[in-house]
């Protein structure tokens, strides 16, 4: 790291260009596994290769342009061709590329280290949030950007992890190795965590699988890197890695709240309390594309507020939500959010800016739906 | 032949000297240095898959 | 014809030659795909059982996943979520379907393999996502998958995972005529 | 500008036969239409060629405008000025309209005023093709901007245009946006056939293939690559349009189509069109590094071959820009080899640069002063390629304001820099006057600071996280983007005073002679500056000129 930081800052002051003010983030991090390291060391490496090949070519050319200029009197030779240097050119450039790609091809391997893992994770990409399911262990999260619109839009300071924090982390033991399955429910994304140099594109139809195995624990930040619409640069990825211990007591908690939330689907829900939370809901899932007021962005995102044909059919409303609309941006909401989330939302939908339709959705309905 | 086949290593290669480079365009003729061109083309494609191969091994 | 005529005829059908290769390419790669197993996607195809020995020294994860794409008011669930199973052995599970619609429809599971090299060792006797389903309104079905892992998957292969991921089958006559003509009725 | 000694090898006696051709040549063809009729119907190589180069610099205006509305956002973390949707149609309009509307026409402008006067030849072989080829593009480029004022907007899905967000997930101006990009293809389909029969067909006679300049060499190749890709640039838009409007599933996975199947067809498009935009650069630079080292170019054999071999790799490393994608291992690393390859026949295009200039007789006029630019900048860009071309480290890079940075180096001090050389260094033949040499000297100083304060903090940017194509940042990425955003003003505006350079040109200044550079010795000096309309009527005599 220190290496890594000298090196740009000797950059930075040969070009002159701006003043060092961070004592780091101007490098590719080390990161947290080995392979995260290994990445770092060849790309050291060959940073460096082309530094000396820099040096040495345009010393060459910066000393013709001073010592052959006609201005001091320089005179024109004659040669224009020379077998021998041209063919040393040629095979030294390529005896430099096989040295580099001899590291580059052993950590690939290792990459691509197939090995039984610890625990599989699978990754989804929606538009515009992760999921993340703990396979075998019944354990689902959905993990959202949690930075405050009001910070976006300038009105509130910015926090410290400005558009890098999420509600729900990917919690992760440390010392294991887990395979990272990653897929998409609508357009590709990416999944990178620059501290594992893993970035795994999420490809809709198609299981990708990438591994790694964190050393310490921490929380490791990242972003989607494949432009997947309009709140691309508004998905985070946040690892939380922690001791084994602390990871068991997390599912195990997990596991029961999860089952809480089942019981919910029970009872009667008056709509008051269903409007409540279908704000909440509204707010995190739906309003980046219907937006905060229910206007939509017509044609592609249409208006909920005032829709008078979506109004005057409750089924059709409960069908898009849950089912999606095929080739269209509307996703299936059914295996993403709970009966009771759904039900709230769409209650909240059909009683809120100015749509008075006073309906309301019962968690059970939506619960028959969707059962298997 | 294998003059042909010796240039069209040299154009790869990038380096060739000029003596040879005029008596190539003056007597070769274009379709076989292209033919050659293609199947040397094809032929490193297949070395260096082979490479690739042996490497992922 | 002028020499100039003669370099743009000998032009024109070069580039007929690519347009021809574009067109070409589509069928192209799903063969190259079902050679080396690039997108997972050979698992689309019946294939024979092949009988003999089981290797009883290696355990082989296999697990399925489920999603319903947007669109299809299905559920599609895995029965056996994981099973581990030695190579060469042939394995049944189940998988159900549930139309919880007010109408029939049409879908069909799109398969995908991961590791992708896996699914030219993966052969699939019976399996659902070779056909769409039709399911009356409300209807529940169990169908099965028929599998085997040939004894030749690589042994640095340890879990293997199946998704299946439900879509609406498509009942446009034009698009299914146009797929077939240009994709060789690959995939 | 020093008073400049006559050629050494002049042809005037050749031009005897077309001698009353002369700057007002066309005021004597009666036939001429006057008025805007004149240069809808024009057929002149030399009016055809201005044509494309005002629209490439009208294109070029018109990218960097939403180049600088993207950079204003950028200026600051938080969201000021645009909203995302409109950001991603920005950076989206930006790389297409300077890919397909100011790189590539402006290279086809140079190869309609250059190589008929560089071989000798009368005009292009097809002349009214090469109208229709050039009003294409107008046609397709306001097609294209007007999306931007259709409901739910222009293309928003980035440059590349993945599917399903290109498709599926697309906005209704979707279908103009192929119709566009299918002009702009045929029209570059035309244009390179009409350059392959002209350069194969109408050279002077005792002119060979390895007589001819380097930048002719170089746009031979590039019209043939443009032959091999555009078909399948066309092939992909018009999947996307079958999947859009018809149903079918060519990249939909629903109907078992393959999203991935569009990047590798995109790709094996793609590399090449990256090609097309620099293998021209690099035949400009190698025209104009020897005429101001007054000292022939070296290894010009070398150049032809690794430009042939640069072009032939270029088919065979599409899936590099796929790393992240998932491919197999054996994939990854056959096209890292051949990546890591492309290396060899670029770094001896750069040594054999570097050695033209070694024992020359140096000076630095504007157009050189680019092209020395070009040299060092575009190099710089080959070195962050490389460490792109590592497949384990592109993990990390892929996707990052790091490649952003690469391939923003290779395009505007490589192939915009290049074409402002040559804008430099052909405009005394092109209006009889020399630019105004104190003006390029501040235009060129203000261009290099300006792009290398926009450009170079992006590698820091991206190595540090920054994912390209966002319209809002973590706060670590704050200073990298502020500077980023001074140089784009600076560059952009810069370019400002290059406007007011060519206008002044044209408009008078220091009369040029016949041969501009005292050490130009190529066809094109051999006739009057400004050239007159028709040149060539009658084949120069070669007989006793001195090829390069």
């Amino acid at each position: 790291m220190r290496k890594g930081f000298a090196l740009a800052a000797l950059l930075a002051g040969l070009s002159g260009q701006f003043p060092i003010s961070h004592a780091t983030g101007w490098n590719m991090p080390v990161g947290v596994s080995q392979v995260s390291r290994d990445v770092y060391d060849l790309h050291m490496i060959i940073f460096w290769i082309c530094v000396v090949i820099g040096v040495v070519v345009f010393g060459v050319m910066f000393y013709s342009l001073f010592r052959y200029r006609r201005s001091k009197g320089a005179k024109a030779a004659e040669f224009h061709e020379h077998t021998t240097v041209e063919v040393v050119w040629t095979a030294i450039p390529f005896l430099i590329l096989v040295a580099m790609a001899i590291p580059a091809t052993a950590t690939l391997k290792n990459m691509y280290d197939a090995s039984e893992a610890d625990y599989d994770v699978m990754i989804t990409g929606h538009q515009w949030r992760w999921q993340y399911d703990y396979m075998g262990e019944d354990v689902t999260l959905f993990s959202n950007m949690s930075t405050p619109k009001a910070q976006i839009a300038g009105t509130e300071e910015k926090g410290e992890h400005y558009l890098l924090e999420v509600d729900e982390p990917l919690v992760l033991p440390v010392d294991r190795k887990i395979r990272l399955l990653t897929t998409s429910a609508d357009v590709i994304h990416s999944w990178w965590v620059p501290d594992l140099a893993v970035k795994k594109d999420a490809i809709p139809g198609f299981v990708n699988e990438s591994w790694t195995r964190i050393d310490e624990p921490g929380i490791y930040r990242g972003q989607c890197t494949e432009l997947c619409g309009k709140d691309h640069g508004f998905m985070p990825v946040v690892v939380h890695a922690m001791e084994q211990e602390q990871f068991d007591a997390w599912l195990a908690e997990r596991k029961q709240a999860a089952a809480a939330e089942a019981g919910g689907v029970d009872r009667e829900w008056g709509l008051e309390e269903l409007v409540e939370r279908g704000e909440k809901v509204y707010a995190t899932v739906c309003a980046s594309c219907h937006q905060a007021e229910g206007q939509g962005l017509p044609p592609t995102f249409p208006a909920l507020a005032g829709n008078q044909a979506l109004m005057d059919d409750l089924d059709r409303h409960i069908d898009v939500v849950v089912n999606g609309v095929s080739g269209s941006a509307m996703a299936s909401f059914s295996g993403t959010l709970s009966p009771v989330d759904i039900a709230a939302v769409v209650t909240f939908e059909r009683n809120a800016w100015g749509n008075e339709t006073g309906d309301v959705v019962q968690p059970a309905d939506i619960q028959a739906l969707i059962a298997p | 032949m294998w003059d042909v086949i010796k240039s069209v290593l040299a154009a790869f290669f990038g380096v060739q000297q000029d003596q040879r480079r005029r008596k190539d365009f003056e007597q070769g003729k274009p379709g076989a240095f292209i033919l050659i061109g293609i199947l040397l083309a094809f032929l490193l494609v297949v070395i260096v898959f082979a490479v690739a191969l042996m490497a992922a091994g | 014809m002028t020499p100039v005529q003669r370099t743009v005829t000998k032009t024109l059908f070069a580039l007929m030659m690519m347009v021809g290769f574009t067109i070409a390419l589509v069928p192209l790669y799903d063969v190259f795909c079902n050679i080396t197993g690039l997108n997972g996607k050979s698992a689309s195809q019946p294939r024979a059982i092949v009988s003999g020995e089981i290797d009883e020294s290696r355990y082989v994860t296999v697990q399925f996943i489920t999603r319903t794409g947007s669109g299809l008011p299905w559920r599609l669930t895995a029965l056996d979520r994981q099973v581990r199973v030695h190579p060469g052995q042939a394995y049944e599970v189940r998988f159900a379907f549930v139309n919880h619609g007010k109408t029939a429809s049409r879908g069909r599971a799109v398969p995908s393999v991961s590791p992708s090299e896996a699914s030219l060792h993966l052969r699939k006797i019976t399996c659902f996502c070779f056909q769409e389903q039709r399911l009356e309104a409300g209807e529940r079905l169990e169908l099965p998958l028929m599998f085997q892992l040939a004894r030749d998957l690589p042994e640095n292969v340890h879990s293997v995972t199946l998704a299946y991921t439900l879509y609406p089958a498509a009942d446009d006559q034009l698009s299914s005529s146009v797929i077939a003509l240009t994709q060789g009725g690959g995939a | 500008m020093a008073p400049q000694s006559p050629p050494k090898a002049t042809l005037e006696h050749s031009q005897s036969a077309s001698g009353s051709a002369t700057a007002d040549g066309f005021q004597e063809e009666h036939h001429y239409r006057s008025g805007p009729l004149r240069w809808l119907l024009t057929t002149n190589h030399k009016e055809i060629g201005s044509l494309y180069l005002i629209f490439s610099l009208a294109m070029f205006m018109i990218g960097g405008a939403m180049a600088l509305v993207i950079r204003l956002e950028l200026f600051q973390p938080g969201l000021q000025m645009i909203q995302p949707e409109f950001f991603n149609q920005m950076t989206t309009m930006h790389g297409l309209i300077m890919v397909f509307g100011a790189v590539m026409p402006g290279f086809v402008g140079l190869a309609n005023w250059m190589i008929p006067l560089q071989i000798g030849a009368p005009d292009m072989a097809l002349p009214r093709l090469n109208n229709f080829s050039f009003w294409l593009l107008p046609i397709a480029f306001t097609l294209l901007l007007s999306t931007l004022l259709m409901p739910g907007g222009g293309p928003n899905f980035g440059w590349t245009f993945y599917a399903p967000l290109s498709t599926t997930y697309a906005p209704p101006s979707t279908t103009f946006f192929i119709f566009a990009l299918h002009m702009a293809g045929i029209s570059s389909i035309l244009g390179a056939i009409n350059i392959i029969a002209t350069i194969l067909n109408l050279r002077a006679p005792g002119m060979r293939l390895m007589d001819m300049t380097l930048f002719v060499w170089t746009w031979l190749i590039t019209a043939f690559l443009l032959i091999a890709v555009m078909p399948v640039l066309a092939g992909v838009i018009t999947m996307m349009l079958l999947d859009i409007n018809f149903g079918t599933s060519f990249f939909n996975a629903a109907g078992g189509g393959d999203p991935v199947l569009f990047q590798h067809l995109f790709w094996f498009f793609g590399h090449p069109e990256v090609y097309i935009m620099i293998l021209p650069a690099f035949g400009i630079v190698s025209v104009i590094i020897p005429t101001f080292a007054r000292k022939r170019l070296f290894g010009y054999a070398s150049m032809v071959y690794a430009t042939a071999a640069i072009a032939i790799l270029s088919f065979l490393v599409w899936a590099h820009h796929m790393f992240a994608v998932g491919l197999p291992l054996v994939a990854e690393l056959f096209f890292m080899y051949t990546t890591l390859l492309i290396a060899v026949p670029t770094g001896v295009k750069v040594f054999n640069w570097i050695t033209t200039l070694f024992r020359g007789e140096i000076t630095f006029e504007t157009p050189m002063l680019f092209a020395l630019a070009f040299v060092v900048l575009f190099t710089i860009g080959g070195f962050s390629g490389l460490m792109l071309a590592i497949a384990p480290a592109d993990f990390q890079y892929h996707d990052t304001y790091f490649v952003v940075a690469h391939f923003h180096y290779v395009l505007v001090p490589g192939a915009v820099f290049s074409i402002m050389a040559a804008v430099y260094y052909w405009l005394p033949k092109w209006t009889g006057h020399y630019p105004d040499e104190r003006l390029g000297r501040w235009h060129f100083w203000l261009s290099v600071i300006g792009v290398n304060l926009l450009f170079f903090p992006m590698h820091f940017a991206g190595l540090a996280g920054m994912p390209r194509r966002i319209p809002d940042y973590a706060l670590q990425f704050a200073d990298f983007n502020m500077a980023s955003s001074i140089g784009g003003f600076l560059f952009g505006f810069s370019q400002l005073l290059f406007i007011w350079v060519v206008v002044k040109c044209v408009r008078g200044g220091v009369k040029a002679p016949a041969n501009a550079w005292d050490g130009a010795t190529d066809l094109e000096w051999t006739v009057p500056s400004p050239a007159p309309l028709h040149t060539f009527e009658t084949p120069p005599d070669l007989r006793d000129f001195k090829f390069h």
